[in-house]
């Protein structure tokens, strides 16, 4: 079951300092409400893997490792492969994660990542299918979250990215009965690029990119996912309270432009 | 029950859906109040094919102890499909998806509950998909709000809940299953009415910005009709107990 | 490990009266000591399970579902398909019902109610063979508990057969290397019509369809199953007591009336 | 191990079974009683092929401590397979079916247990089949009613536990294996000899009302045989320990 | 995760009563420091199994049985069948054993258990092959712990080796689709005979075998597993503290002499 | 990505390994300390192609209560795979050879953490394998032992951790993956420096006991030469930090 969180007792008078300093329009580490704090992307760190990329978000960290292997699709989609995104939050990352089955934390992220890349069709999934209905390419993207300082929705979604356009992979073909990897290492088929933005409402203030001390004190968080065309792919509202209307519709404004900077950076690494 | 096929046409030529509904039409909305016996409070929604049962427990003892919040009551929230609800039997551990909608659910009626009157207790908030048709998140909502009434739960406002999608190209109200699955978008939108705050946004598919915009007002606009549905449901209820009541101290006076 | 269970905490001096009352051969209640609640059978509520059946037991509310999906045989009964019973106590039924993996009073409902089916031979395992050793139908029993006043055994193997006698199938067969289904729907092949009568034992009293409140008086409890015949296909003891032999006789005896008088109510409303 | 086939015959010409007994007989059951070390109270039953572990640990705190009632101790039961107990390797999580005999095992000997003398403690039963062989679940009980008396657990009486089952359409007392599969009814029982109450009864299979009765009254005969035996087996425990303390008492007087 | 595991608590006094006579060369049970408690080893006592042994090492007692089934092997070794070794601490053992998945310790001792097997080749399984790739015999050695007094790795280690010498099995064939059995019955091939001598350190006195009442006052555990050529196959150091080179070499001389000795007696029961 | 072949030779006609090493060369190792924000204390190590993260959370409120010990603080300790660090996906649920190597790391480190200073506490140690390469205990517990450290948790000395095999018949010093996997022997040791205390020690494959004597003296100078690069890199954090501190304070004063 579901059950409203406790959050870590940060002191009332340090959270009291941190909302009215971003009432007055002024954030702690001193960006502005639209920014975002620095992000860096290195890729391929992981050799064991087929894709992997690391991304800082400020002080936040995320490794995110992509594994193709061949299994079996689903029954009701008998000529698609397969795409599942996992979400570790492991415990060195914070003092509040702990060992265990993914939390209610980890599945909502993993499938907020998960319905950016499938809902934008990133991954076209009708071109792992090896043997229809019986055999298929199965990618496996691992988000492990190193470092919890805030907003892990957006790097986790950024390192997704990187991780599947650094991704190299054989072809798998069928020989007789055995699934055998043709010569030679391609890219993964990528077609689009979503990128998350969030957003952390703080009294009255909508924030870009909240740090985890803004989290504590915001009263509710909204993703939005664009694409390439800066479309919606996908969207997620979090938290104890709720947006307006109006609210809403900046958010997704500024979503398309800090998304298609968000996706340059990305892919200036990641394209290599 | 084997799968229904894909329909050829989601829109026809007079531009009416699959079921006869214009785009902006909602399902057929049946809404009970107080049908179990053993909840603290319950509602039941019928919209479209979808059966859904709200039964809420509460304020009671915080369990496991632990969670119990100081300064409120903590709310407790289950999304869960019965395994012969959808068309292929679903096994009754709770999925991924059933564990994120019960947390968005909760995150969308924890902003009118009046939890600081409760302080260290819990409230739970059970919501059943007895059968699933597109939009049970939203109709669970909905529902739900009702049995948080119905239990005698301090609320600011009813919260109401509606998805709109994109059918064809067209934005359309209250996707049906068929239209969900063949459609190419969906935004299910919480609304609590009166102070117009959206306290449920989900989306996935594919919408331009102006699209979305669209999209939201018809939603809001939809949230709005149902929760004129969940005063009605609210009215008969007490209207029904008032003359249970006065029945009985008729019948108490005769006797 | 099974652990005797703690009551929920109902007041010593209504417990009192209501064994007092017991004993002196009356029910909270008003009904004999032989008198079921009124029984409320309604068929077809679910279009998307094969079968379904709601079951009203005075207060205490069941929903069945029905199945039919094709699987595997077990390996020891390669020529039998599988039948399987699943029991939900559903949380918003009861405040003592949490969420979570089936409990023991889940599993022994369950059970008692799959023995009354399959000892009875109601379903006719070998029927639902479609390749030997290789595929066959599986036939899922849902019972979702909705509203928790007492005897909830009775109330959902009644339902559990009005289910499965409302219960459309298709006929399944083997083209090449696929399953199947046949044009048109048939009803699942029923062959019997087992009735499950559950006693409390109160005092020195013995009450046929215990309601909740009896349930948290009574010493003992016993569900004497029968099949159209008369015939006992089974029995289960429940209880932190016992009973004599000259009890149980009695019993057997006042459950063949009951199991009679209720089948004719659940087949006038599953036969439509 | 292969499974054995079925047999043609499960009762020969002259009305015997299988393995040559009577109707009426019971398998040999070979008892001894204090045969672990660590246990606060322990037996072993073998009954036909059956060998079975019953051990006691307790009054003991009880843990969780949620469990504990403030009455009476509470009990604990497990009954629980070992891997290599039947033909098929069983895994070592427990099954459904194991689940429920725990309950019902219990259940068989909470009517005995003189718990109000212990509050808010428990006693833990745990019956380990150690090769299973039709009727583990009567011989188990058997065998924790001495483990229990062995721990000096106080107790109104010993239960003691049986089965009947029909064969080839007679009644037939205490199932092997193979006759309980190919059997038609299966009625395993347990009973408090003295006050005559029977505290396990479960039936599967197919049985008139009067072969019922005429198999609960070969069943209640049949407890009634191993109780004596198991009067012996704590006799002749109680007799050894006697014998050890004498020769110690004496070789202390010696030394 | 794995914590510092909570001592039952013993009596200081006694602790140190047993500390003391250690560190004078002396044991409770007057054993000299290098002396294993008395061995009794049975076999044969599971006919359900294919093979089985019963070990008693002073008061504690291992029951140990080998089932051996058809199933698939891994994918990574199509050539290979299974060998599988699981520990159950069953609570009727000892009052620190509770029901439930299996605890740190027991996979450890499964673990120690298997690698003695496994590294001194002591099945071979690519004899255990059906089809490769496909079918193949696994080996399950299930050890089941009785009664805990101290040192369950030895006296697991002999148990499964003796079952495992004591098993029968029918050779399986692919007859068309088909795994069937030829007739007759052979022992499994045993090649190595593995034997595990484990070593506590209590104060600086270095024991082998040791009790229960040792272990809960030794500082540090050392396994040694010596096969049939006096080659080391298996090691393990368990415990809170370690141990001296000086102290690893005595241990493996030791080990080797302790193993030879151990090893006659297991197998002039199991060999029969 | 596929596994790669088995090598033809593991050792070629120069006596140089397939990576190059002589037989008694360590791999490249990489050590850094405080690389993680909000970890207490954490160090990162690549030793070939491992790529391990360590950090420490503690001393802190034990957790669950009931494992907090009256007169030490309780370690905890985690071994843990990346899903990706390996070649075949491993699942993130823990495997039974990581739960065993959670427990040996763990006792590697008890004796030198002076615990007795923070009774009813715990201190949590996760050891992250992102990329494994042979040896991943041995180069954890290097790297864990620096993360101790840096948590400024009390310790007695560092401890240092280093494999030692036997590939073709020779003993050699930090066997790579392929050596581990078509070698013949694996002898992980962790040492205590200064106190020549082995606090982990394991064996598998096939090894006289005189080889074992000698593997384990390769194995002990390894450790000394890898405690060297520990304090090395305690040192460089140390520098830097304190450099920062001095930078601080310079421009402190100047504001």
């Amino acid at each position: 079951m579901s059950h409203t969180p406790q959050l870590p007792p940060v002191a009332k008078l340090e959270q009291k300092t941190i909302v009215d300093m971003i009432s007055r329009g002024k954030r702690i580490d001193e960006r502005s409400p639209e920014s975002y704090r620095p992000i860096q992307i290195q890729v391929g760190l992981i050799e064991k893997a087929n894709g992997s990329a690391q991304v800082h978000l400020g002080k936040s960290k995320i490794l995110v490792g992509v594994k193709v292997q061949t299994g079996e699709p689903f029954p009701d989609t008998p000529d698609e492969g397969v795409l599942t995104v996992n979400v570790e939050l492991v415990p060195l990352a914070s003092p509040s994660f702990e060992p265990g089955p993914p939390s209610e934390q980890a599945i909502e992220l993993a499938r907020v990542v998960d319905r950016g890349i499938r809902e934008s069709k990133a991954i076209d999934v009708k071109s792992l299918v090896i043997q229809k209905g019986k055999k298929v390419q199965v990618v496996y993207v691992d988000v492990y979250v190193l470092d919890h300082d805030g907003n892990l929705i957006d790097a986790s979604a950024m390192a997704s990215l990187a991780a599947l356009v650094n991704a190299k992979v054989s072809k798998m073909e069928l020989k007789g009965d055995e699934v055998v990897a043709k010569p030679g290492h391609h890219s993964l088929p990528v077609n689009n690029y979503p990128i998350a933005v969030t957003f952390a409402k703080v009294d009255k203030t909508i924030l870009v990119d909240p740090s985890l001390e803004e989290e504590q004190v915001m009263s509710a968080r909204l993703t939005v996912t664009i694409d390439k065309n800066g479309s919606i792919c996908a969207m997620q509202k979090g938290g104890l309270s709720g947006f307006s209307v109006e609210e809403l519709k900046k958010a997704v404004g500024l979503a398309v432009q800090k998304a298609a900077e968000n996706r340059a950076k990305v892919l200036a690494v990641a394209k290599g | 029950m084997p799968e229904p096929k894909q329909p050829e046409k989601l829109i026809d030529e007079k531009g009416l859906r699959i079921d006869g509904r214009r785009l902006d039409q909602l399902r057929p909305i049946k809404l009970e109040v107080g049908i179990l016996d053993k909840a603290d409070g319950s509602a039941y929604i019928e919209q479209g094919k979808n059966k859904i049962l709200a039964a809420v427990y509460g304020p009671r003892e915080a369990h496991p102890k632990h969670i119990a919040l100081p300064e409120r009551a903590v709310i407790r929230c289950r999304y869960h499909m019965a395994p012969f609800s959808v068309d292929e039997r679903k096994s009754p551990a709770p999925s991924r998806r059933e564990m994120e909608l019960s947390k968005v659910i909760r995150e969308s009626l924890e902003p009118v509950v009046l939890t600081e009157l409760y302080p260290r207790t819990m409230i739970d908030l059970f919501v059943e998909i007895l059968q699933s048709d597109g939009g049970s998140r939203c109709a669970g909502i909905t529902a739900a709000s009702l049995a948080l009434a119905d239990a005698g739960i301090p609320m600011r406002e009813i919260v109401a809940a509606c998805a709109v999608g994109k059918i064809e190209g067209k934005l359309a109200l209250d996707l049906s299953d068929a239209e969900d699955k063949y459609g190419e978008a969906d935004l299910p939108v919480a609304l609590v009415p009166n102070s117009s705050m959206i306290t449920l946004l989900q989306m996935d598919g594919s919408l331009t910005p102006s699209e979305f915009e669209r999209g939201l007002g018809m939603a809001v606009e939809a949230c709005k009709a149902i929760h004129s549905m969940q005063r009605e449901a609210l009215k008969k209820k007490y209207h029904e107990i008032k003359e249970v009541v006065e029945e009985k101290e008729e019948s108490e006076v005769i006797a």
